[in-house]
């Protein structure tokens, strides 16, 4: 007993030492300045943080944007999982490997393909002003629609491929069932997959949350400077002002945020979990 | 387990690393027309020097915040900054002071740009105009508070505070509305004159090659540029000009300094020194890159159309001075943050 | 029973905090082929693991062959154990997964060629060499865990479960396969089963655990006529076990006269359902339900000994659902059981 | 209900791959600019690509660091994943934790990190820390993918292979390494791929003539806007699909994403 209990940590050290020593002991360090002046420890650089219109501005921008994209995407990807879920199985091979396919890609390509698209005179503007939908080109770029489209297309497949995989874990025949037993689409989605599905649903979710809290070419390239998110007010600190408190306070609340939102969504998760 | 991690890596180094040259220099630089240079300035220095230049790119803040960070173990030898950048390095100490003595064409070179920061730490290789860029047939630019103006509503880009035209063309909307506190450093005026338009900006531009691109996908219809992105502008199939709005253009002074710890300190000068000679500076002319300081540089009229060129020009240009940028850039920043960021 | 072959001396196993068997004894011997029985949880499936060396016992010795293997690594112990997921390798066929153990032991490659389509041969695979495991029925996978076990010539084979991922007709064949074997090689198999009857079926030796400790030991006549605890009787089909406190029946709503004086020291009693009589005797039940199984019939009743099976014979008078009726537990059928 | 289902897909796909053929049809422009639909249709700015030697160098350096991140991660991960799924390893939970911290810290902070704590004070240079950075990165992944080959893989045909003779180590290269081989090939495939495509992490880990790809496609955009950031972002989608469609026929990659 004690024996595999030995080997067990034999073998887990080297990854473990690693990680510890060349990954989170300079993290921590960078991050315990967010909690030090030159006098001493203190809080002030989170006061001051919050104090700030601009930075207040910011954190709400990037929980409102990460919030949004997170809803919309778990909307459309239900919808999109249920359609693969019921395509057959050689089309649903292909279906998941073209899901894939955006996360494969060089986030830089990514985002550059949508500069040429959101643009004034680009795909989407041509699109709508040739079949009449709009007069005036609509302004995309450099505003929260530009970040979202490329956040949502980002992450989506995230949200969708759990959601697929836990369909396909539910038990067969439950939705002919529920359907047999008079149960109204809307109430076979309320009552049955939602609840079967919370797993996919809460892993997807924290996936898609927690990318759009930290994600940097996305709002860089799309968003420009006028809708700064957390991560690209963190590079801007530190590449133009070298200002590593603040850094450090946007790399704690940003951290924060994803520990947090793990921890509540996995506890939804099992909250009701043994029905 | 942990030596294999060692060895991998090293091997994976020994394949990333440069093959050892006789010596090397290492030169930072902003990434515009590094093609240009490397045919008509880095190879043939490599031939004369025989040794091998190894060039980082970026922009002012970012290369500054590095050299800033690596302080204690410099990797740059030679630095190419803003005129501000510079002095704000300078006072950190990140920069060595220039021997003159092995710099035999300072003299051929403006006398404004032999030693910009006045601590002789840094000599000026280019300068350039900044004005309003704008598409001739739909609008008409008279003054710096034209970018303001109903028709461009919602059609124009202008600089970040954090680039450096950002402070140049905040100090041109200033001296429109109060010349005096302009020159003060007091742009109190002009930020809130952007802060009222903010909805009406497209986006508060960090790159410069972003205006081409903006300007072509009609995104905007005017914005503010160095004269260096003037090339990438005018090559557009659009009527773009350039603007000679009442009040004057602004201008920048580029400048080239040795790091502070180098052990490259001749090379280091010997790439300097070539770099302000009449050969280079007439050749990155030519190439219509970097608009030359030596006075001795004398283009055909089609270059010096696509360039800053000349005395009387250099004469023109409202320079920001250094030192002012120096003073107020945090009460600029802060300003900007709280209203005009947000 | 000569010297033991294989013999277990206060085998303790533990997980962690949790006793999972204490102070085990048991021996068997050469050629012998012995079933541990008992119900899931019972330790049996831990005992095997232990023999096999795949876990170190807290305490205790276990001995093979007159060698003290309790700190044998399990790759020296000359033990073979079929799994009850039967551990195929997915990625060899069938003929490298029965030769995996040859080539380990870097047997030469005529004798490794030569043994090991003998031990096909032996389960009846040879033409099923080529395939992949996944491709065989569970059947013949089982045969293909058996060949892989033999072909090593282990001197003790253990066998978890064997028959029980198998349908009926397949745990016939195996059944008496696994006989024929035993005959044709005469290793001493050790067997784990809940099963009692591929136990009886099979075992010269039954050893019947409980809860991480032995209950009985005897031939599958000892343990399936003559059980000596509450428990034995329960788990062989004696339906009607009772417990014996002070002379009397221990029931449901308390102690209830057997009708008969109880020997003393008899701990329990217990009585088959065919050996049940009814319409005479001292107790009353109530018949709950009867099931028609062709040869007869079995009534399921209440009464104050607490629910009672009886089988009675079809041609007997039937007695309807619903309906007192009087019943016999006969003193001369009785199974005295000498432990609770 | 079935047409509504497949007029989404169609939609959602168009989403989700069509800015990737626009791309490529924009990197084959003939135009100065970029610009769409395409001024004509010409190779120039592939070839382009092909000629700018930062693209050249960048390339090697993050096809080096993919492949070799993605090996110590490997090297270091498949052994902890083995233990936490078939070991009793105490504090496993803390260790499964410490073991996803990387994919929980924004990349941006661990390039800073890096930087001022470990590059800077210990002069090890920027290359090194990108290899650290980036392993550090995917160790998550190679620890996740593998423990999932493993959980699905029954325990005792180990057991199994020790009662035959093996070793404990002979019967994990005999008998578990090739039935988990799918799973650790694809476990080096993403890893690769997000080594290879990794931006934050990088960003700040740049030096004289150290630059990943994405990382220098950035500041190459910084200062040219011509079609040869299309046209290499066409390549790499291109590249990604390759080996996506290579692996998802091979391994079925998508279950281990």
């Amino acid at each position: 007993m004690t024996n595999t209990r030995r080997a067990g940590l034999m073998l887990v050290a080297p990854a473990t030492l690693f990680i510890a020593i060349g990954f989170l002991l300079p993290v921590f360090v960078l991050l315990s300045g967010a909690f030090r002046l030159e006098s001493g420890w203190t809080l002030s650089n989170f006061t001051d943080f919050f104090a700030d219109p601009l930075y207040r501005e910011v954190f709400f921008r990037t929980f409102r944007l990460g919030l949004t994209v997170t809803a919309v995407a778990a909307l459309l990807g239900y919808a999109t999982a249920l359609a693969i879920n019921d395509a057959n199985p050689r089309s649903k091979g292909r279906l998941v490997a073209l899901l894939v396919l955006p996360l494969m890609i060089s986030p830089v390509a990514r985002t550059y393909a949508w500069l040429v698209i959101l643009g004034r005179t680009g795909f989407l503007n041509v699109a709508l002003t040739s079949v009449g939908l709009t007069d005036e080109p609509l302004r995309i770029l450099f505003t929260e629609w530009a970040v979202f489209i490329g956040l949502l297309q980002l992450f989506f497949p995230l949200m969708v491929l759990p959601l697929i995989s836990s369909l396909e874990n539910m038990p067969r025949d439950v939705i002919p069932a529920a359907r047999v037993l008079g149960a109204s689409w809307l109430a076979i989605f309320w009552r049955i997959i939602l609840p079967l599905t919370r797993e996919g649903l809460v892993v997807g979710g924290t996936l898609t949350f927690v990318g759009s809290l930290t994600a940097y070419v996305t709002p860089a390239i799309l968003g420009g400077s006028k809708v700064l998110m957390l991560e690209t007010l963190l590079y801007q600190r530190v590449s133009v002002a070298n200002d590593y408190a603040s850094a450090g306070v946007i790399a704690v609340i940003l951290i924060a945020m994803s520990v947090a939102t793990n921890v509540m969504l996995k506890r939804l998760a099992t909250a009701r979990g043994g029905r | 387990m942990f030596n294999a991690r060692l060895t991998v890596s090293a091997a994976a180094l020994a394949m990333v690393a440069a093959p050892a040259a006789a010596q090397e220099l290492t030169i930072s630089v902003y990434g515009i027309a590094q093609d240009a240079f490397d045919e008509v300035l880095y190879t043939p220095f490599e031939e004369i020097c025989d040794c091998e230049l190894v060039v980082e790119t970026g922009n002012n803040s970012e290369r500054l915040a590095k050299l800033e960070a690596n302080a204690a173990n410099p990797v740059i030898d030679v630095i190419a900054f803003a005129d501000s950048a510079a002095l704000e390095a300078a006072e950190k100490d990140l920069l060595a002071p220039l021997d003159m003595a092995q710099l035999s064409n300072v003299d051929g070179i403006y006398d404004f740009a032999q030693d910009p920061l006045g601590n002789g730490m840094a000599v000026g290789y280019t300068f350039y105009g900044t004005s309003i860029v704008y598409r001739s047939e739909e609008v008409s630019i008279e003054t710096w508070t034209d970018l303001f103006s109903e028709e461009l509503a919602g059609r124009v880009a202008l600089p970040n505070i954090t680039t450096t035209q950002g402070p140049l063309t905040l100090y041109m909307i200033q001296r429109a509305i109060d010349a005096e506190k302009a020159e003060a450093g007091d742009f109190s005026d002009a930020i809130a004159m952007v802060a009222e338009n903010r909805d009406r900006i497209v986006t508060f531009y960090e790159r410069s090659s972003q205006i081409p691109q903006l300007l072509q996908q009609e995104e905007i219809l005017a914005s503010v540029v160095g004269r260096f992105a003037w090339p990438g502008i005018s090559s557009i199939p659009l009527e773009v000009e350039w603007a000679l709005p009442e009040g004057g253009q602004s201008g920048g002074l580029n400048v080239l300094a040795v790091v502070a710890g180098t052990e490259q300190t001749e090379l280091a000068h010997q790439f300097i020194d070539y770099w302000l000679s009449e050969e280079i500076q007439t050749r990155i002319a030519e190439a219509r890159v970097d608009s030359p300081v030596n006075t001795a540089v004398e283009v055909d009229e089609e270059t010096a159309e696509a360039l800053t060129y000349g005395p009387e020009m250099a004469e023109s240009i409202h320079f920001l001075p250094p030192a002012v940028q120096m003073e107020n850039r945090e009460s600029w920043l802060d300003a900007w943050n709280t209203e005009i960021a947000r | 029973m000569s010297d033991p072959f294989l013999e277990l001396d206060a085998l303790t196993l533990t997980y962690g905090d949790t006793i999972a068997v204490e102070a085990l004894d048991f021996h068997m011997a050469a050629g012998e082929l012995v079933a541990l029985l008992g119900p899931s949880g019972c330790g049996k499936t831990t005992t095997m693991r232990a023999i096999a060396g795949l876990m170190r016992p807290a305490a205790g010795h276990i001995r093979l062959d007159g060698r003290d293997i309790t700190r044998v690594a399990p790759n020296r112990r000359g033990v073979g154990l079929v799994f009850q997921s039967y551990a195929l390798f997915p990625h060899l066929s069938v003929y490298e997964n029965v030769a995996f153990g040859l080539r380990i032991a870097r047997i030469r490659a005529e004798e490794l060629e030569r043994r090991t389509h003998a031990a096909l041969g032996a389960v009846g695979l040879t033409d099923f060499a080529g395939r992949a495991p996944a491709e065989l029925s569970g059947g013949q996978q089982q045969r293909v865990a058996l060949a892989r076990s033999i072909v090593m010539e282990p001197k003790l084979l253990l066998l978890d479960e064997p028959l029980s991922n198998l349908d009926a007709r397949l745990r016939l064949e195996m059944r008496t396969e696994l006989a024929r074997l035993q005959r044709e090689f005469g290793i001493a198999m050790l067997y784990v089963t809940h099963d009692q009857a591929e136990a009886l079926a099979l075992a010269d030796r039954i050893i019947v655990m409980n809860d991480g400790k032995v209950e009985q030991v005897g031939t599958p006549e000892d343990i399936y006529d003559r059980p000596t605890s509450v428990f034995v009787a329960d788990f062989v089909g004696f339906e009607n076990t009772f417990r014996v406190e002070r002379g009397a029946l221990s029931g449901a709503n308390g102690p209830v006269d057997a009708g008969f004086a109880v020997t003393e020291g008899a701990r329990g009693l217990a009585w088959r359902p065919q050996d049940v009589t009814l319409g005479q005797g001292p107790h009353r039940g109530r018949i709950e339900g009867a099931s028609y199984l062709g040869q007869s019939v079995e009534y399921l009743m209440s009464s104050p000994l607490g629910p009672i099976k009886a089988e009675r014979p079809a041609h007997e008078k039937r007695h309807a659902t619903g309906t007192e009726v009087t019943f016999d537990l006969p003193q001369a059928r009785a199974v005295e059981l000498a432990r609770g | 209900m079935r047409h509504a289902g497949r007029a989404l897909l169609v939609v959602v796909m168009l989403f989700l791959v069509g800015p990737f053929i626009l791309i490529c049809l924009t990197g084959l422009s003939g135009g100065e600019t970029l610009a769409f639909p395409p001024d004509g249709l010409s190779l120039r700015w592939v070839i382009r690509v092909f000629e700018i030697e930062s693209f050249r160098d960048s390339f090697a350096l993050s096809l080096t660091l993919g492949i070799g991140a993605t090996l110590i991660a490997l090297i270091l991960g498949i052994p902890a994943a083995y233990a936490l799924v078939r070991y009793d390893v105490p504090g496993a939970d803390a260790i499964r934790n410490l073991l996803t911290a990387p994919i929980i810290v924004p990349g941006i902070i661990v390039g800073l990190a890096l930087l001022r704590h470990l590059v800077i004070p210990s002069g090890l240079g920027v290359t090194l820390a990108l290899f650290l950075g980036h392993t550090a990165l995917l160790i998550p992944y190679a620890v996740r993918v593998t423990a999932a080959s493993l959980q699905n893989l029954r325990a005792d045909i180990e057991d199994a292979a020790i009662l035959l003779g093996a070793s404990r180590i002979g019967a994990f290269v005999r008998v578990t390494l090739p039935n988990i081989k799918n799973g650790i090939m694809a476990a080096f495939i993403i890893g690769f791929i997000t080594s290879f495509n990794e931006v934050p992490v990088s960003l700040f880990l740049t030096g004289p003539g150290v630059a990943t790809l994405p990382v220098d496609m950035l500041l190459y955009m910084e200062y040219n806007y011509d079609p040869s950031i299309a046209a290499l972002s066409g390549l790499l989608a291109l590249m990604s699909l390759g080996v996506v469609l290579t692996a998802e026929r091979l391994l079925g990659l998508s279950r281990y994403v």
